[in-house]
């Protein structure tokens, strides 16, 4: 008789934990409301990326398109990837001397793995990570970027 | 890879089925080469290196702080852990004590890891299982904890936040509030997962006694994290050999003597739990100080050995770094609790059927990468 | 227990090994052939109960290929490190220590993918992560033109 | 001549009157075949493509997504796009297949199914034909399907989908079993096998309520079994996508991939129709014997949409059961219907069988 009586046990038991589990799919389905699909492409506007998220690395130049780089190339070695290419000019500043600044830094997107050491170990703070996110290009050779602008400078008293 | 081939043709009978690199329930490129007698498992022969990167043998060519971001990659799902334990070990070999900020810090975004990657866990068990609204939910409360991690370090899954002395830079103003408004409301969703998956009779009779381990073989085998600990194999790190401000929170041990499928996911429910507790127990008292020490540019070990394990979500992960002195480490090797763990596979699943088989590698948590690394 | 006295009842119980107090752990040089003897010594006595084999780990010192053991006792929580060298490069010859420890199986596996570091007696021995057309990819003498890329 | 929504006798009766009126009887019969043929046909369509959106659409909510949303409002022609991407969809052909058994097996299931909708009522007088044996007839047919899953099993010469197949076999095998014992059951309490006549002694009480506890444990155990007869989760063995990939359709593509998918939601409409129309009234409305101002507004909601509305009932709880559940083991799955359902179902039969002897059904 007790294994009969555990038998229907069971079989109650069991249903009242199917039950149980079907209430929690069926609330979610007649309350409405509860749906976080985010739509995206639909949502681009509002979509806002949190202050440090790393998307890429950019260069932020100021309205003078002056920028802090000064070409020293602790990004370039600190790079675990070789991601980070400087090619360095001499010029001759006003004082007459002769000095070294940056002709191009040149950022391989493909290779990056946002791993922060360039932004972290740059000495005068010229990297920090643009919200971009959306890098899908059709060729691969536009991943590779020039993170200083065209006719920029250093900016002044940035050693 | 040719033995298996050569298997396949039915001379002694076996009916030899390969499941992955790409199959559904293997989550990653895991190869399981599984002998069948009808739907009974015979033999399980899993075939690795499929994501293999060579990741110890990059890290004799480069510097202390770039092997961080490597080991975001072996175990995609602990990556904060996974920096903090190069980190420690880095520490540890130079004699740098952090700031008890930083120590905070660092064992908050750990334990929120450990939640992540258990409701990953989860989500993907139950979908092995069959029940694919696990997965749904939860990835839905996942997402919460990838916003903060966002909002903090940058990234979403590969965080990158740790630095050899400290972290990357300081947590973001909003950090704490969003840590506790998701923990209040991760105590009450999880309930959810109980009433959808623990309690369900077909969860449990697919689950209980299915892949049994004793707490002997899981020594034996060296099955660390929740695996062996529903084994009833007390191999807590945290615990046993604390680091950062594990040795500052009061927190249970899960520990199980079944050693079932079923409590190796039950050890992982409390442990979410556990986990909540530790978090709130430090989020409100993270100390003022600096969030990284002064390093030098450039990081050389004294020369030596030095190896330190911490407690991942999926066992016990050890750093083991062999220095000569230069920048570069002259050796490094992670133990990494998955490659572990995926060896009993075999013994725990002969004689089963197909369906335990699915159960139990779902049990053990894998993440491939780690494995090969 | 202090490291050095672990370190005396290590060395009573590894006859013929050199035991050092390292920088974290007690560690136990060992010779090839006395390694079995010496590892199910330090398992089964009750002094150091060494029942887990933590991780295996290959090294290549440039002239010499070895291995190092990481033991702990989970009676005791202490940790032990078993190390042992060959200077045969062509064909390294260590003992398995499956015998002792179910988990050596596949750690050694991956020494032996690695480095190529044979051990006798290992039930199973075949390469792990790559087929055998790969040379020992963690040797230090390692070239590789294709996939290794020097800055 | 008068038609109404609410009786279609009439109507049928009028397209057979003027048919013969203008051909000789033998064109007319073979005229109302194909009248009948290409009606069922695009019922069969619209019904399996509304049922596969209706699917999506209700997991999704159930998972907090928003399902198909982007071809048309709501997504509602999702599916259409979805066939017309399966019909151009290349068939690859599949080395050392058994090439007829391969290609014959998705046209057994799919016509199966499509026997299977001929013996339905749909309303009153919409009825394609009233066998005196039609329940017989519906479990005769609806079992069918399982030779065209065993066949694509093992024709495709895929070890996965074998696996699948002879899972799906020992399955169906089982669990007609129970369906059949539990409409059996039903046609103890009915006394007919005829679905007119079942419906009609549905008037005045539904055999859920007329049938008192034993129809309730007929309905649960037809539910159960019915899902398990058409692989569907949680009994969704023979194509357990975490086990064995695809299962016994691992290696369909395109349009015969479409067959499968189609005819396994048609099993569902099918599964889900003869609950509705044998515990549910089928088309008959709501009725309490005595309230007939009650009975006056049920009877003004068309028969048809009677019909749908609680076929759509039983299907959304199939689809409930199936988000909801994870997956059985094959033995568990035989396991609860050889020590579960079967000795419950025959207990069952007895109890009605009493019931009935004694009269307490009206």
């Amino acid at each position: 008789m007790n294994s009969v009586t555990e038998y229907f046990k069971g079989i109650f038991n069991g249903l009242i934990s199917l039950l149980t589990g079907m209430t929690v799919t069926g609330k979610y389905f007649f309350k409405p409301g509860t749906t976080l699909t985010q739509q995206y492409p639909n949502n681009r506007a509002e979509l806002k990326m949190f202050d440090k998220f790393k998307g890429e690395v950019i260069m932020p130049h100021n309205e003078n398109n002056e920028h802090h780089c000064t070409g020293c190339g602790i990004c370039e070695i600190n790079c675990p990837n070789g991601s980070i290419e400087i090619i360095s000019a001499s010029i001759t500043n006003e004082e007459g001397k002769k000095q070294r600044i940056i002709d191009k830094h040149i950022y391989h997107l493909g290779m990056c793995t946002f791993c922060g050491l360039c932004v972290k170990t740059c000495p005068s703070q010229a990297l920090a990570f643009g919200q971009e996110f959306e890098h899908a290009v059709f060729d691969r050779k536009k991943l590779t970027k020039v993170l200083n602008q065209p006719g920029s400078k250093l900016m002044k008293g940035v050693e | 890879m040719e033995e298996a081939v050569k298997s396949v043709v039915p001379e002694n009978e076996e009916y030899v089925i390969n499941m992955g690199p790409q199959h559904p329930s293997t989550h990653g490129v895991l190869r399981l080469v599984v002998s069948l007698k009808g739907e009974i498992v015979q033999n399980v022969q899993p075939h690795i290196g499929y994501i293999h990167r060579g990741i110890e043998k990059m890290c004799e060519s480069i510097t202390y702080p770039q092997i961080i971001h490597l080991t975001d990659r072996m175990d995609y799902l602990s990556a904060h852990i996974n920096n903090e334990a190069v980190c420690l070990t880095v520490e540890k070999a130079l004699g740098i004590e952090v700031s008890d900020r930083v120590k905070y810090i660092r064992t908050i975004l750990s334990e929120l890891t450990r939640i992540q990657s258990h409701q990953l866990f989860w989500a993907t068990f139950g979908m092995d299982l069959g029940a694919l609204t696990c997965f749904f939910y939860g990835l839905r409360d996942r997402e919460k904890i990838l916003d903060i991690f966002e909002e903090t370090c940058g990234g979403r899954m590969i965080v990158s936040y740790n630095a050899p002395g400290g972290l990357m830079n300081d947590i973001h103003p909003n950090f704490q509030k969003r840590t506790k408004e998701f923990i209040k409301y991760f105590r009450k969703t999880i309930h959810e997962y109980d009433k959808l998956l623990t309690g369900n009779v077909i969860f449990q009779e697919r689950t209980k006694g299915i892949g049994r381990v004793t707490r002997e073989d899981a020594i034996g085998w060296g099955m660390t994290g929740p695996v062996g600990r529903a084994s009833g194999f007390s191999c807590d790190v945290r615990k046993h050999n604390p680091y950062s401000a594990y040795d500052r929170v009061t927190f249970n041990e899960i520990l199980y003597d079944e050693g079932d499928t079923f409590h190796r996911y039950k050890v992982r429910m409390d442990e979410m739990l556990e986990s909540m507790n530790i978090i709130e127990q430090l989020i409100d008292n993270i100390p003022e100080g600096p969030w990284t020490e002064k390093m030098k540019p450039v990081i050389k070990l004294p020369e030596g050995e030095y190896f330190q394990s911490v407690e991942t979500a999926r066992g016990e992960l050890g750093v083991f770094i062999v220095s000569d002195g230069n920048k570069n480490p002259f050796r490094v090797k992670f133990r990494s609790p998955n490659f572990v763990n995926l060896a009993p596979l075999n013994i725990m699943s002969k004689g089963s059927k197909i369906a335990d088989l699915v159960a139990i590698s779902g049990s053990l948590d894998l993440i491939i990468p780690d494995i090969d690394r | 227990m202090e490291k050095k006295q672990l370190a005396a009842i290590a060395a009573s119980h590894a006859p013929g090994a050199v035991v050092t107090e390292g920088l974290q752990f007690v560690e136990i040089s060992v010779e090839p052939d006395q390694l079995l003897k010496i590892a199910g010594a330090l398992k089964y006595n009750r002094e150091t109960l060494l029942d887990l084999l933590v991780s295996v780990t290959g090294m290549d010192w440039g002239q010499e290929l070895g291995t190092i053991y990481h033991f702990r006792s989970t009676t005791f929580n202490h940790m032990i490190v078993l190390k042992t060298r060959v200077s045969d490069r062509e064909n390294p010859e260590i003992d398995s220590l499956c015998s002792l420890y179910n988990a050596a199986e596949f750690h050694e596996r991956e020494v032996y993918d690695l480095l190529g570091i044979k051990f006798r007696g290992h039930p199973d021995l075949r390469r792990l992560f790559l087929d055998s057309t790969w040379g020992f990819p963690l040797r230090k003498d390692y070239k590789d033109d294709i996939n290794i890329v020097a800055k | 001549m008068e038609f109404s929504i609410y009786d279609f006798s009439s109507f049928t009766a009028w397209i057979d009157s003027s048919l013969r009126a203008s051909m000789s009887p033998g064109w007319a019969t073979a005229v109302e075949w194909i009248i009948i043929g290409v009606a069922i046909l695009l019922f069969y369509a619209v019904v399996g493509l509304f049922l596969v959106y209706a699917e999506r659409k209700v997991c999704a909510l159930m998972q907090n997504r928003l399902g198909p949303n982007r071809v048309g409002p709501g997504g509602i022609f999702q599916t259409i796009a979805d066939l017309i991407k399966l019909l151009f969809v290349e068939l690859v052909p599949i080395k050392n297949a058994d090439k007829i058994l391969f290609n014959l097996a998705p046209y057994i299931v799919i016509i199966a199914s499509f026997m299977a909708i001929g013996a339905i009522p749909f309303a009153k007088g919409l009825h394609a034909i009233d066998l005196d044996i039609g329940i017989f007839y519906l479990m005769a047919i609806s079992s069918m399907g399982v030779i065209g899953v065993l066949l694509a099993g093992w024709a495709s010469n895929n070890k996965y989908s074998l696996i699948g197949a002879m899972r799906s076999g020992a399955q169906i095998v089982s669990y007609e079993l129970s369906v059949g014992l539990a409409l059996v059951t039903m046609v103890v309490l009915a006394g007919t096998m005829q679905l007119s006549e079942m419906i009609e002694a549905q008037r005045w009480g539904w055999f859920i309520f007329k049938g008192h506890v034993p129809a309730v444990t007929a309905f649960v155990i037809y539910i159960i079994a019915g899902t398990a007869e058409t692989n569907r989760g949680p009994f969704d063995l023979a194509e357990a996508e975490s086990e064995l990939t695809a299962g016994f359709h691992t290696e369909y593509s395109g349009i015969k991939f479409a067959f499968f998918f189609l005819a396994e939601y048609m099993n569902m409409f099918i599964i889900a129709s003869i609950a509705a129309t044998i515990f549910l009234g089928g088309w008959m409305p709501f009725h309490i014997y005595g309230l007939d101002g009650l009975n006056k507004v049920m009877d003004f909601i068309p028969p048809f949409f009677w019909y749908i509305g609680k076929t759509f009932g039983v299907v959304f709880l199939m689809m409930w059961l199936k988000w909801t559940f994870p997956r059985l083991r094959i033995d568990q799955l035989l396991n609860l219907e050889w020590k579960y359902l079967l000795p419950l179902n025959i207990f069952n039969l007895l109890l009605m069988a009493f019931l009935v002897l004694k009269g307490w059904h009206w």
